[in-house]
């Protein structure tokens, strides 16, 4: 298809990307107690800074078409099945690599100073460059298994840091969440590989580089692609928290702030979508998928906004409004709109990871206190984090001009174009309930009156400038990255171009007439400047207006408990396994199987009880048996003469 | 000339003698006796076929036969001595420690 | 019948007889003077079957030491009491015992064994020739038995020394 | 090869068995002595089996280094042994293993000498179990391992050691029992169709036997083996006797013996009698797919640490029973990874258990907690470990999961998306072990004053983690010498297929000479 006609260069460079954090994370491993807190976290941070300056350069070498390979050495090789350790970088890989390393590296910056004063400092920089040594193998590999590699490590690492203080078995819990989950969703993404991989060697091709694939995907039957397509779903659902597999996100807040925004924001939580972008070939020829993709990114996206509208957890907000944004980026696979998928991913990054480390900065301001009932009014204590966090906001709301607005207009009406219009009714009135949600949040925070609990008051001090400047560079991404995709009827998409080769024109951006268009595009700003007005309207004079949680009632409670699923899930499923599995650990096994072999024991024992009473210990008796045993042989004898 | 039969008939009825001694008798010195009317009653045998065999290996075997009894005699009383004196008793109906 | 005939039965008859005494004599020196008188039968039979050296040598070694050996034990342990007579019991082993020569004398004599014994030489049976096997042919099991008797020795001495 | 040189197989089998003689020579008070000498003898046999992997030529899959001398002319027995890419890594992992058990075994305080004694002839059993070629040998060192594992249960184990050891002997005996009737028939039956008497494994191979004849055997062989695994219904043995094992004792039961098993089949039950191997091999995958499920369950309810890697055990080795049953190069060679993989990282486990328990006599999970506060170290490692053993790609443990998975996938999905559920299920014990052992708050007083792993202690695991990690990152070196080896054994099973059916006093077959 289109990857036949890219140019492919070898560039060796690129095998340093990922493997200059993984050096920094080797060398903090063994020598970074003795290199000292400091030493150690600037050495991690400017290692994500030599791959960020390293993507740049590849990123500037990159002609359009064009796709640079390296080749480390084989994997795996197993009878005709091959894989090699290589990496590629094509457009869309390179996109990924800025976002990555980019924001990798301002959440490096930033985290200097967020972890500044915790004990595990070496240990969170450990863990932080394994990471992004993952997700740039994630993103490079070159074949689906080495993007699988990347995948779980991604989730190796989000677990530790999850759990990353670990002293509270609270976090722990939620990191083995996280992992399990996952692993529910790797089990259908692995699946879909196996698939893959038996239905093409049964055809006498073995390979899982994304550069050969395309070409053999004719040769696969369609209810097959369906099949795969829908199992390496599978495995996006579980990493990128859609439904039914969301509720690790929300959980998953219990690690350090700059992790939310690195990992369950920006980066690692986008890995789904950016599977079945790179994959596309795949899911393109998959209408049924594509079908139940695009339902459950809508209905992610809508069910998420209305849990967002109740939480009180100033990061649980911005936990289901990913769960959210996500959901409108699987919205767009869902209608083949790869390239406004990876346009949404690419600007939610900015202002999803500027969101996380604003309220990281509040947090920190407020020794930790995450409850927005207890915030309010902090706007004149921490004004450089409060501007960048408005222009987030307004980015995640859709306000024009912003990033968001550009990127979630494109998939609205791509889906409007498409035809899916009940699609595109959920898309706008999330946008509008997003507005709403994400104003709640900035007027309970930073306006009304201080609600901060007394003892807490004198310490409030904006964020040091080593927290402040990655905000301020986020905040500014966040108006001016979604600049790039503007429509065609203002200065039309430099995105598109960029992208579009990658997924060749068959799916590209339907253009339908310009005024049809706008006025979609109005209906949107209409719906979200109604969310902001509610919003305003209730919280953001006083912000008294919030209800304990004890008192919630009706809709809102439901709301509150993000409508009882992880009380369903334990009862349907965690609750009766563990059951089953108590009564094999504690019954089953010890008294059915290994009774059995016992019994056999028991058996041969009791026999050998009646048979004992032979052996009177009296030689005489003895005698007998002797003498009856020689009378037999002579009798046996004389019987054979 | 007496049959060769003769004599093992009467080994054999010298021997299940022996046997019923060893069977029947609670008094350990008497039923090393008993053992030892067993040996005689099979030297008997092999005499008597060395004698109508005219070969000598059997009065040789006889001789073994001897310095084995011997030996067994010795070692025997010994026992018995030994046990007597922690059992005061030569019964071996009383030396049950081997029961299961 | 001929005269070796009437005197083997007569030493037969002797012999069957001493042998139940040592069986069934309820005191045991009496039992122990039978099997004396038993022993001495058997040496005579092997002199009529032409064995007068391992005849001399029953004489010398069983009736003279070994019986020597056990009315030493007995008389040392002087064990006091007489056995009670089990009529059951005895009256099994008598059974067993019957049942026993009964199965035993048809196995025995039913072999083609030569009806007419070998004519032997003048020397057979005597040293010489007793001599000759033991240190040509049987060398080895000869120096075993020593070797053995040498054991039963050093295991009498253990078994019987009084614990310190 | 000449009769009386002794070859490079003799001679790593004949080290750890001198080191043996030798201990009997030092006198028990010298315990540093006793210890040193054996760790000596234990490490120059691994020096000597990687003498042995530079030299195996990997592009060769038949038998390497092959040594053979007539030992019973009468009964056709003869002592032949020989490497190939499928032993070659078994005999390694032993090796390598032996030393670390050995300086785990510091600790030990009563019978060191006899204790080290055991340790040492057990080697030269597993690993005379592993070079065998001739079917009586390999009877004879299957047998001779279980003496002294017997004894390093029974007397140096825990509480209920006596039982452990008793059971763990007598089910494994059970088994081979019915094994060597099936090889004495083996080697009868073709004493009938080629007229010579040999138990010689690989001119056994060219006995082409009707199905009905060949499923008896199979099950002869199958049974012993699948003790040994354990495969499902036949595992109770294993979690009494590696908890009540001591560490050393564990890890070699977990990381090699149980490999016996697994060995068995691939070296013997299938290629002796593919068409039976492959007639059973729905009922085997079942039982393996049910024991990987299984296993986890009853894992992830043990409050004993050791139980629980003990059942995790019974999980992992349903995994390599599933690949080498689904009978292609994928499922075997992942098979044969997953061997060694969890030899490492079982081995590991326990050696890591072993710790703890040194430290505070107890292997209940809720005594712990919060360990990461007092022993990073000893939490780094268990870490990585646990990792190794759920299956995350780049250690170990992933390569023969996927290539197993893989193999398997392609011919019987359904089993295989339920033992991919395993997976899961394995993450799941093994990371609430975890947090229930060194994560959360450091409640009991008592291990407030655990000390980290001494220099010891990291020397064994500093060796196995180093091998966990290259193995999952640059596994071709291991792969491309199972491959030759794997791919021949795979086209025995094909030609048997074809092959004519042997009758008594058949023409099929050449003769071949008895290697006299």
């Amino acid at each position: 298809m289109v990857a036949s006609t890219s140019t492919v260069a070898t560039l060796e460079l690129l095998r340093w990307i990922p493997l200059i954090p993984l050096c920094a994370c080797a060398i903090n491993i063994f020598f970074g107690r003795a290199l000292g807190h400091r030493t150690a976290g600037v050495l991690a941070s400017a290692a994500v800074g030599v791959s960020l300056a390293l993507a740049l350069y590849v990123f500037w070498l990159l002609p359009a078409t064009g796709i640079f390979h390296d080749l480390l050495y084989t994997w795996i090789e197993s009878g005709s099945f091959r894989v090699n350790l290589s990496f590629q970088v094509d457009a869309l890989t390179a996109i990924m690599l800025l976002v990555v390393t980019g924001i990798g590296f301002l959440i490096h910056i930033y985290s200097l100073g967020y972890m500044a004063h915790d004990d595990g400092k070496v240990r969170f920089f450990i863990y932080l460059n394994l990471f992004i040594f993952f997700m740039l193998l994630l993103v490079m590999g070159d074949n689906l298994l080495l993007l699988f590699v990347g995948w779980e490590g991604v989730g190796l690492c989000s677990y530790l840091l999850v759990g990353f203080w670990y002293h509270d078995a609270k976090n722990t819990i939620a990191g083995n969440k996280a992992f399990i989950v996952n692993r529910i969703g790797d089990l259908g993404f692995i699946l879909g590989i196996f698939l893959l991989v038996t239905e093409l060697g049964r055809q006498g091709i073995w390979t899982l580089d994304f550069a050969e694939l395309p070409k053999h995907v004719s040769l696969l039957t369609p209810a097959t692609i369906t099949l795969i397509t829908l199992l390496l779903f599978v495995g996006a659902v579980g990493k990128s928290a859609q439904i039914p597999l969301f509720v690790w996100l929300p959980d998953a807040m219990a690690g350090p702030t700059p992790v939310s925004a690195l990992i369950h924001a920006a980066t690692m939580v986008t890995a789904g979508v950016y599977m079945t972008a790179r994959l596309h070939f795949l899911f393109a020829p998959a209408p049924y998928t594509l079908s139940i993709i695009a339902i459950i990114g809508a209905a992610t996206a809508f069910f998420a906004a209305t849990v967002a509208i109740a939480q009180n957890d100033i990061k649980k907000v911005l936990a289901y409004s990913t769960v959210s944004q996500l959901g409108y980026m699987f919205l767009a696979v869902g209608i083949g709109a790869f390239s406004a998928a990876i346009f949404h991913l690419f600007t939610h990054a900015f202002f999803k990871a500027c969101l996380f480390l604003g309220s990281g900065s509040v947090i920190h301001a407020l020794d930790g206190e995450q409850d927005m009932r207890k915030m309010g009014g902090l706007r004149s204590y921490l004004p450089k984090t409060y501007w960048t966090y408005v222009i987030a906001t307004l980015a995640i709301a859709g306000v024009p001009l912003t990033a968001g607005f550009f990127s979630k207009d494109l998939i609205l009406w791509q889906a409007f174009s498409h035809g899916s219009y009940a699609l595109w009714l959920v898309g706008v009135v999330t946008a509008g309930l997003t507005a709403f949600y994400m104003f709640r949040q900035l007027f309970m925070v930073f306006h009304g009156s201080s609600r901060v609990e007394d003892h807490v008051k004198p310490h409030i001090h904006e964020s040091p400038a080593v927290m402040t400047v990655p905000l301020i560079v986020l905040a500014i991404g966040s108006i001016f990255t979604g600049w790039l995709g503007a429509p065609e009827y203002l200065w039309g998409s430099l995105w598109d171009r960029w992208v579009q080769p990658v997924f060749g024109g068959a799916h590209g951006a339907e253009h339908g007439p310009v005024t049809t268009e706008i006025l979609v595009t109005l209906v949107t700003v209409a719906i979200v400047a109604i969310g902001i007005y509610l919003a305003y309207a209730r919280y953001a004079r006083t912000g008294t207006r919030v209800v304990p949680a004890e008192a919630a009632a009706g809709l809102y409670r439901v709301l509150l408990n993000s409508y009882w699923i992880d009380e369903f899930y334990d009862r349907i499923a965690v609750r009766p396994f563990t059951r089953v599995s108590q009564w094999l650990a504690q019954i089953f096994d010890p008294l059915v199987i290994d009774g059995l072999v016992n019994g056999v024991a028991k058996v041969a024992r009791g026999f050998s009880l009646i048979w004992r009473e032979a052996q009177t210990g009296n030689v005489q008796h003895y005698l007998i048996g002797f003498l009856a045993a020689t009378l037999a042989l002579l009798i046996y004898y004389l019987r054979q003469l | 000339m007496v049959p060769l039969d003769y004599y093992l008939i009467l080994s054999a009825i010298i021997f299940a003698i022996g046997v019923v001694g060893v069977l029947i008798r609670r008094n350990l010195i008497i039923v090393l006796m008993s053992i030892e009317l067993m040996l005689n009653a099979v030297n008997l045998t092999f005499i008597a076929f060395a004698n109508s065999l005219g070969s000598m290996d059997g009065q040789v075997i006889v001789f073994f036969v001897m310095a084995v009894a011997a030996a067994e005699a010795v070692i025997g009383l010994a026992i018995v001595i030994s046990v007597f004196r922690h059992r005061q008793s030569l019964d071996p109906q009383e030396m049950q420690l081997l029961k299961w | 019948m001929n005269g070796a005939q009437v005197g083997f039965f007569i030493l037969a008859g002797l012999l069957i007889v001493s042998s139940l005494w040592v069986v069934f004599q309820r005191n045991v020196v009496h039992s122990a003077m039978a099997l004396v008188a038993a022993l001495f039968l058997v040496a005579i039979l092997f002199l009529t079957l032409n064995a007068p050296m391992v005849g001399v040598l029953q004489i010398l070694v069983y009736a003279g030491a070994i019986m020597v050996l056990f009315l030493f034990v007995i008389m040392f342990l002087n064990p006091i009491g007489l056995e009670q007579r089990r009529r059951l019991w005895w009256g099994f082993g008598a059974l067993a015992g019957l049942l026993l020569a009964g199965a035993l004398v048809p196995v025995l004599t039913n072999g083609d064994a030569p009806r007419d014994p070998v004519v032997a030489t003048e020397l057979f049976g005597g040293p010489e020739e007793l001599a000759r096997s033991l240190f040509t042919d049987f060398v080895l099991p000869f120096e075993i038995a020593s070797i053995l008797l040498l054991v039963a020795i050093v295991g009498a001495v253990v078994l019987a020394k009084r614990e310190p | 090869m000449s009769q009386f040189a002794v070859g490079h197989l003799s001679l790593i089998l004949l080290i750890p068995l001198v080191g043996a003689v030798v201990l009997l020579l030092i006198p028990r008070q010298q315990r540093q002595v006793l210890l040193t000498v054996s760790l000596l003898f234990s490490l120059a046999a691994f020096v000597w089996s990687m003498r042995l992997f530079q030299a195996f030529d990997a592009g060769n899959g038949d038998m390497q280094f092959v040594e053979r001398v007539t030992w019973m002319p009468a009964f056709g027995i003869a002592y032949i042994v020989g490497i190939d890419g499928i032993s070659l890594f078994l005999v390694l992992l032993t090796t390598f293993l032996m030393p670390l058990a050995i300086l785990a075994s510091w600790p030990v305080r009563e019978k060191i000498k006899e204790y080290l004694f055991f340790m040492l002839v057990l080697e030269t059993g597993m690993l005379g179990a592993f070079v065998a070629l001739d079917l009586f040998l390999f009877y004879i060192f299957w047998e001779v391992m279980l003496v002294p594992m017997y004894f390093l249960i029974g007397i140096w184990g825990g509480a209920r050691r006596i039982y452990a050891a008793l059971k763990f002997v007598v089910y494994t005996m059970a088994g081979s029992l019915l094994m060597l009737v099936a090889i004495i028939y083996l080697a009868t039956r073709y004493a009938h169709v080629h007229q010579v008497l040999t138990f010689d494994l690989l001119q056994l191979y060219n006995l082409h036997l009707p199905v009905n004849e060949q499923t008896w055997l199979f099950l002869a062989f199958a049974l012993s083996f699948a003790i040994k695994v354990p495969l499902f219904p036949f595992h109770t043995w294993l979690p009494d006797a590696h908890v009540e094992a001591p560490t050393a004792g564990s890890v070699i039961l977990a990381g090699i013996l149980l490999k016996m098993g697994t060995y068995g089949f691939l070296r013997f039950a299938i290629p002796l009698f593919p068409n039976a191997a492959l007639a059973m091999a729905p009922v085997i995958i079942a039982l393996a797919v049910i024991g990987i499920l299984y296993g986890a369950a009853v894992a992830m309810m043990q409050a004993d640490f050791k139980k629980l890697v003990a059942y995790s055990s019974v999980s992992h080795l349903g995994f390599v029973m599933l690949g080498l049953f689904a009978l292609n190069i994928q499922g075997i060679q992942g098979g044969i990874y997953q061997m060694i993989s969890h030899g490492l990282s079982t081995g590991a486990l326990f050696f890591l258990v072993g710790m703890i328990y040194d430290r505070r006599h107890t292997r209940m999970i809720d005594d712990f907690g919060g360990l990461w506060q007092q022993m990073p170290v000893f939490s780094v490692f268990l870490l990585i470990v646990t990792f190794a053993s759920i299956g995350l790609p780049g250690l170990n443990g992933f390569i023969g999961e996927f290539l197993i998975l893989l193999g398997a996938f392609s011919v019987t999905p359904g089993w295989t998306a339920a033992a991919a559920c395993g997976i899961i299920l394995g993450a799941i014990y093994m990371l609430w072990m975890l947090r229930r052992l060194i994560f959360g708050p450091l409640t009991h007083p008592e291990n407030q004053k655990l000390v980290d792993l001494s220099h010891r202690e990291l020397l064994i695991l500093a060796p196995i983690v180093a091998l966990i990690l290259i193995m999952g990152v640059y596994p071709q070196p291991f792969l491309s010498r199972m491959q030759p080896s794997v791919d021949l054994t795979l086209k025995r099973i094909v030609t048997s297929q074809a092959a004519p059916v042997a009758t008594n006093h058949g023409t099929s077959g050449e003769m071949k000479t008895d290697g006299r």
